[in-house]
C-alpha cells in the first residue's frame, strides 16, 4: 500500500499452526521468521510483528506449556531480529484445545521505487543461494504438517520440527537491503514451504523464464542428502536471488561482509521449464506452468452445519444473574479480555523507536520517522462468532477492525489476512469458509479496505473435531498527525460520556454467554456496514476535530467492560444511567457492533453534535468522575465497583492463571 | 544420589548456537575447529532408591530436556 | 530532567560513534538519539574497525551480537573493534554500553561483574524507574542526585552478578551510576525487575570514562514515543566533551 | 580428536535456570529433588596435535566460559 511521501507499507499474515502444536517455542520462532522473510524479500524494512494467538482453556497444564512456549518463541525470535512485536491477540476456548492457533503479522516499510520482485528474468543471468546451509529439517513440513489433520502419529512427525536461527536471519535481512540499496538484484525470494522446488519455480513462472539449476552446488549442512531432499527442505533462513553476471561479485561481497553462505546455483534461461542437474546429469525437468499455474480445483458441495440457528435468542433467554458486580468482575478476570501484559512484556515492543503508541490500547500505532505520518495496526479475530454464524461473523470480524483504527484516530486503509479452519474436504466446513470469505469481502468492498494478501490455513483438526472456523484480519490504517493519536483511556473529571452508534446489544455468541452461563449459542447480530461506516467516520472527525478526549469501542464483555478498560487505564472513575428497554445484562454486557464509547468536555459536545451530518446516534449516558465503576437502571444502582478492584483483577489475571 | 545428564540437539537439527560458535573461532585465533554443538549439563540430587533411574528417565523426558529436538542420557553416581 | 537542557553552541563538533556487530539492533536508535536530539555527530563503526579516529564517544548498542548464543557478548568482544576500543578508553575516552553493549563490556573486562538470566528467566521489556546514585559521572552530571527518571528495559538477561569484594569496590568508589527504584527513588526488591545483585542497572569504571547500563536511554530521547527521561546521558557527554 | 566441555555454575553462585527447575519439579510429580545447576555441554572436533590440551584450555578461558560465574572441564577423545 501506498501511503504517500514516497513510502510504501508492505504487509502479510502467517499461520504458523501445526509446526507451533508440535513444538510451540520453534513453532512460533520459524512462524516469525518466514513472515518477516517474506517482507525483506519485498525489499521492506520489517518494522514490526504483531501475533493472533488462540489456545483451549488455561486450565490444561498441556496448553500453558504451549501458551508459554508460544510467546517465548516468538520473543526470542523477533526480539533477536529488532522487529518490534507491537500487538496481536490472544483468544482461549476449548475449540483450540488439540489446534492451536499461531498467526503471525509482520509489517515492512519501503520507498516505493526501490521495491523488489520475486522474479527470475534475463537469459543468462544467475541464480544465487544464500543464508543458511540445507539440511533435512522441515522435509515434508509444508505437505505434512499444514495439510494434514493431526492424530496420534504426531510423535513420528517429531523430526520435521524446525530450529529457528534469528542471528542468521538479521544478517540475511541487514544483507537483503544492503543488496536493494545498491541495486545489485533483479528479483528476490525467500525459501518457505516447499523449499527450493517451490521458490525456483515461481521465481521463474513470475519471470516468464525457465531456470537450470545444479543441486550439487548447494551448501549441505548434512551429509548423504538425496536430490529431492536438496530440492523441498525447508532449512530456514536462506534466500534465493537473481543477478546479473555483472553484479555476481557485489552480491558476493555483500554476502562475505554479513558472514552468509552464498553459492551461484543456477541460471536464467527462456524455456519456460525448471530443469534440475546433478552435477552434469539432468535429473528433472518440468514447464514451471504445471508447477505454479495449473493447480487442481477442488468441487465441494457445501453443508450448512444444524449448530447454525436461523435466530436470536430471547434477552430473557438466560437467568439474570443476582450480583451483576460479580459478573463484571468475572468477565474482567477472563483470560480473553483481561490485561495481556504477561505476553506484550516479553516481546520487545520500543525497539526501533518508533512505539507511538504501546500494547495495550485499541491499535498499535508506529510514527514514520521523518514524518507526522504514523502507521496503525490492528489484528481481529473472532471464531466463536464465526461458528454461529461464519457470514455475519467474518463481516463482524472486519467491522471491529476498521473500528478498533477508527477509535485510534486512524483512517482503515488495508486488509490482510489468515483463514484458520478445519479440513474443508468436508462440506461444513466447505460451507463455513465459503460464508466466512464471501462475508469478509463484502465487509471490505463496504469499508473501502482492499485485501493486499493473505493466508489460508486447513486442516485445523484433530480427532473429527475442528478448531472454529477463524477468519483473523490484519488491518493497517493511517495516522495523518501522530499528535492527535487517541486512546481509550477515561481523561478527566467532569467529562461527558457518550455512546456513538445504533447497535444493539445481544448475548449470542458474547463473552458474558460463555463465562456466565456457560453455553455458545443463538445467532449473532449482523453488522450494519453502512451505519459501521458513518459511525467511524463521526468517530474519527470527533478525534481530528479535538472533540474526543477517550475513544473506545463496545466489544468483548460489552459497554461494562468497555466502560471498566477506560476507568482503569484512565485511573478515574465513571458513572452511567443505562436506558431503559434492556435487561441489565444484556445493555451491560450484550456484544454489539457499530458501537463507541466517547468522552469529551461538556463546552464540546454543541461541536460534537455539528460535525455529525451523517445523524449518527449519539446518547449523552453519564460523566466522568469518582473512584468507582457506577451503573444505573432506572435509579438503582446495577454496577457498584471501586476502579481499583476491578483493575486489580484485571491486571493480575492472566499471570495468576498461569502461575497457578 | 547424584545424576549427571548430558543434553544435546538432535542429529540432523540445526544447532544455531554451535554455528555461530564455529564461524567466530578462526577470527579468535582457533583454526581448524569443526562440528561444533552446544547442549546442556544438568547436575541434581535425587533420593536414592530403586525407581531412581526410571524416575530420572521420566524428568528428562518431562521437563529437562525437550525430547523433539534434544537427545539425552544421564549417569547416576551415588554419593 | 534537568530544566530547560542547554546546549553547547559546540554541539555539531562533537563525535559519537556507535559500533555495529552483526545481530546489533539498537544501532540506529542510538544514531538517531544522538543525532536527531542532540544534534552531535553520529556516524555507524563496523565492528571489524580497527581504528576510532576523532571520536569523542563510542556507543556500544543494544541488540543480540553473534545472536547471543554462547554467553551474551561473549563472541563479540573478539572483534576487531574491541582492541579499539580498548584503548580509547585507556585513553581517557568516553564509552557507553547500553544493554548488549554492556554485556559486552562486562565479558571484555572493561567493567566487573557479569550477567545471569533474569531471575523470573523471561525477556522483560517494560518502563523502569532508575535512581541517578552518581551524578558526576561524564554521562550523568546532567542529572541531579537522587533524581527518578523513567528509561526503558529490555533484555533476557540483565541480572547483574558481583563478587562481595567487588560490590565493596563499586560502592566505595562510587562505580554505582544508576539503581533500579521505585516512583519515589527508593530502592526495594519489587522495584528490581530481573534480580540484580544491589538493584544494580548501571556502572562505571573506576576511572569513570567507561558506563555500562541495561536501562536503554536512546529510547527516552523523544517526547512521542516514551519521554525523554534518557536525554540527559548523550547532553551530558556533550557536555563533558565540550568543556561545560 | 574430540573434545567434550562441561560448563557449570560456580559454587555459591546464583542458578536461576537451576533454582526453575528445582521449583517445578514437584508440581510434576517429583519429590526430593534438589541442588539443580544447569550448565553447558559442548562437543566439538579439534585438530590432533601436542598442544591440543593446552589449545582447549585457551579456548574455554577466553571463550566457551565465563570465569567470573562459571567452572569448566574438559576430555579430549582420540577420534
Ligand atoms: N486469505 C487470503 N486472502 C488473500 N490473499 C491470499 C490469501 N491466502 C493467500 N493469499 C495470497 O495468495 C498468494 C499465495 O499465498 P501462499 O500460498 O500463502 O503463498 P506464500 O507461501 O508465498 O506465502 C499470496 O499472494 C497470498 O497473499
Amino acid at each position: 500500500m501506498i501511503i504517500g511521501e514516497g513510502l510504501a507499507i508492505a504487509m502479510k499474515i502467517e499461520s504458523h499452526n501445526h509446526p507451533s502444536a508440535i513444538e510451540p517455542f520453534q513453532g512460533a520462532a520459524t512462524g516469525i521468521g518466514g513472515i518477516v522473510r517474506d517482507i525483506f524479500a519485498m525489499g521492506a524494512r520489517p518494522v514490526a510483528c504483531l501475533d493472533t494467538l488462540h489456545f483451549g482453556s488455561l486450565e490444561k497444564a498441556r496448553q500453558k506449556f504451549l501458551l508459554d512456549g508460544v510467546v517465548a518463541g516468538v520473543a526470542s525470535y523477533g526480539n533477536c531480529m529488532g522487529i518490534p512485536t507491537i500487538g496481536g491477540e490472544l483468544h482461549f476456548e476449548d475449540a483450540y484445545e488439540d489446534n492451536c492457533l499461531v498467526n503471525v503479522t509482520c509489517v515492512g516499510m519501503v520507498e516505493h521505487d526501490k521495491i523488489l520482485k520475486a522474479s527470475a528474468s534475463g537469459e543468462g543471468n544467475l541464480v544465487i543461494l544464500f543464508g543458511s546451509t540445507t539440511g533435512r529439517d522441515g522435509i515434508g513440513g509444508a505437505s505434512i504438517l499444514a495439510s494434514a489433520e493431526f492424530d496420534e502419529t504426531a510423535e513420528e512427525k517429531r523430526p520435521t520440527v524446525q530450529v529457528g536461527d534469528p542471528f542468521t536471519e538479521k544478517k540475511l535481512l541487514e544483507a537483503c537491503l544492503e543488496m536493494r540499496d545498491r541495486g545489485l538484484l533483479v528479483g528476490l525470494q525467500d525459501l518457505g514451504a516447499g523449499g527450493l522446488s517451490s521458490s525456483a519455480s515461481e521465481m521463474a513462472s513470475k519471470g516468464g523464464s525457465g531456470i537450470d539449476m545444479n543441486i550439487a552446488r548447494v551448501p549441505l549442512r548434512e551429509s548423504g542428502m538425496e536430490p529431492f531432499e536438496i530440492m523441498i527442505s525447508e532449512s530456514q533462513e536462506r534466500m534465493l536471488a537473481c543477478v546479473t553476471p555483472v553484479n555476481e561479485a557485489g552480491v558476493m561481497a555483500v554476502c562475505a561482509k554479513w558472514d552468509l553462505d552464498a553459492t551461484v546455483i543456477g541460471t536464467v534461461t527462456g524455456n519456460g521449464r525448471l530443469r534440475i542437474f546433478d552435477g552434469d546429469e539432468m535429473i528433472g525437468d518440468m514447464p514451471v506452468k504445471a508447477l505454479v499455474d495449473e493447480a487442481p480445483t477442488y468441487c465441494i458441495t457445501p453443508v450448512r452445519p444444524p449448530h447454525e440457528a436461523d435466530v436470536a435468542l430471547a434477552d430473557d433467554h438466560y437467568p439474570l444473574p443476582g450480583d451483576l458486580d460479580a459478573a463484571l468482575l468475572e468477565l474482567l478476570a477472563s483470560p480473553n479480555i483481561c490485561s495481556r501484559r504477561w505476553v506484550y512484556r516479553q516481546y520487545d515492543h520500543m525497539v526501533q523507536t518508533n512505539n507511538a503508541l504501546w500494547p495495550g490500547g485499541e491499535a498499535a500505532v508506529i510514527r514514520i520517522k521523518g514524518s507526522r505520518r504514523g502507521v496503525a495496526l490492528v489484528t481481529d479475530g473472532n471464531g466463536r462468532r464465526c461458528y454461529l454464524d461464519p457470514r455475519r461473523g467474518a463481516r463482524l470480524v472486519v467491522a471491529e477492525a476498521a473500528r478498533n483504527l477508527s477509535c485510534a484516530g486512524a483512517r482503515p486503509l488495508a486488509v490482510t489476512n489468515c483463514l484458520n479452519f478445519g479440513n474443508p474436504e468436508k462440506g461444513e466446513i466447505y460451507h463455513q469458509f465459503q460464508e466466512a470469505v464471501e462475508g469478509m469481502a463484502e465487509a471490505c468492498r463496504e469499508l473501502e479496505t482492499p485485501v493486499t494478501g493473505g493466508n489460508v490455513s486447513f486442516y485445523n483438526e484433530s480427532f473429527g473435531k475442528a478448531v472454529y472456523p477463524n477468519p483473523v484480519v490484519g488491518m493497517m490504517g493511517l495516522v495523518e498527525d501522530t499528535g492527535q493519536i487517541m486512546t481509550h483511556g477515561f481523561k478527566d473529571e467532569g467529562d461527558a460520556v457518550l455512546l456513538l452508534g445504533g447497535g444493539r446489544p445481544a448475548v449470542d455468541g458474547s463473552e458474558y454467554q460463555l463465562r456466565i452461563h456457560g453455553e455458545v449459542a443463538g445467532r449473532i447480530p449482523d453488522v450494519d456496514l453502512n451505519q459501521e461506516k458513518k459511525l467511524q467516520t463521526l468517530v474519527r472527525g470527533a478525534i481530528l476535530e479535538g472533540i474526543a478526549k477517550s475513544a473506545h469501542d463496545v466489544s468483548d464483555g460489552g459497554l461494562a467492560c468497555c466502560l471498566a478498560e477506560s476507568a482503569i487505564e484512565g485511573g478515574v472513575g465513571v458513572a452511567v444511567e443505562l436506558e431503559a428497554g434492556l435487561r441489565p445484562d444484556v445493555a451491560l454486557f450484550g456484544e454489539a457492533p457499530e458501537l463507541v464509547v466517547v468522552t469529551a468536555a461538556e463546552a464540546d459536545l454543541e461541536r460534537l453534535e455539528r460535525i455529525n451530518g451523517a445523524g449518527v446516534p449519539v446518547k449523552r449516558i453519564g460523566r466522568v468522575g469518582g473512584n468507582r465503576i457506577r451503573v444505573s437502571a432506572g435509579g438503582k444502582d446495577v454496577i457498584d465497583t471501586p476502579v481499583a478492584e476491578a483493575a486489580q483483577v484485571w491486571r493480575e489475571s492472566l499471570e495468576k492463571v498461569v502461575a497457578g | 544420589m547424584k545424576a549427571k545428564v548430558y543434553i544435546t540437539p538432535k542429529q540432523g537439527i540445526l544447532d544455531p548456537q554451535g554455528v555461530a560458535i564455529e564461524r567466530a573461532l578462526p577470527a579468535l585465533g582457533f583454526e581448524g575447529v569443526g562440528g561444533v554443538r552446544v547442549g546442556k549439563y544438568i547436575e541434581l540430587e535425587l533420593p536414592d532408591g530403586e525407581g531412581a533411574g526410571e524416575e530420572m528417565d521420566k524428568m528428562c523426558h518431562k521437563l529437562l530436556a525437550n525430547p523433539i529436538i534434544e537427545d539425552y542420557r544421564f549417569e547416576l553416581v551415588p554419593d | 530532567m534537568t530544566a530547560s537542557p542547554q546546549i553547547h553552541t559546540d554541539v555539531h563538533a562533537v563525535r559519537f560513534g556507535v559500533v555495529v556487530f552483526p545481530g546489533s539492533n539498537c544501532d540506529a536508535d542510538s544514531y538517531d538519539a544522538v543525532s536527531t536530539f542532540t544534534g552531535a555527530e553520529a556516524r555507524y563503526l563496523w565492528h571489524k574497525d580497527e581504528e576510532l579516529d576523532g571520536l569523542d564517544c563510542v556507543i556500544l548498542p543494544g541488540g543480540f551480537s553473534y545472536g547471543d548464543y554462547l554467553r551474551c557478548g561473549a563472541i563479540a568482544r573478539f572483534s576487531p573493534i574491541m582492541t579499539a576500543v580498548r584503548r580509547f578508553a585507556e585513553d581517557g575516552g568516553l564509552v557507553i554500553g547500553i544493554c548488549n553493549g554492556f554485556q559486552i563490556l562486562l565479558e571484555a573486562g572493561l567493567l566487573p561483574g557479569a550477567m545471569h538470566r533474569n531471575e523470573g528467566l523471561k525477556f522483560v521489556c517494560q518502563l523502569v524507574n532508575l535512581r541517578v546514585e552518581n551524578a558526576a559521572t561524564p554521562f550523568t552530571h546532567r542529572y541531579r542526585e537522587g533524581q527518578v527518571i523513567q528509561v526503558p528495559i529490555a533484555h533476557m538477561e540483565g541480572n547483574y552478578f558481583i563478587d562481595e569484594a567487588g560490590l565493596s569496590e563499586l560502592e566505595a568508589n562510587q562505580q554505582i551510576v544508576v539503581r533500579y527504584a521505585n516512583e519515589s527513588g527508593e530502592i526495594t526488591g519489587e522495584a528490581n525487575p530481573n534480580g540484580s545483585q544491589g538493584n544494580i542497572a548501571g556502572i562505571c569504571n573506576r576511572k569513570g570514562n567507561v558506563f555500562g547500563l541495561m536501562p536503554h536511554p536512546e529510547r527516552v530521547c523523544d517526547p512521542l514515543v516514551g519521554g525523554v527521561g534518557g536525554r540527559g546521558v548523550f547532553e551530558s557527554v556533550i557536555n563533558t566533551v565540550s568543556g561545560l
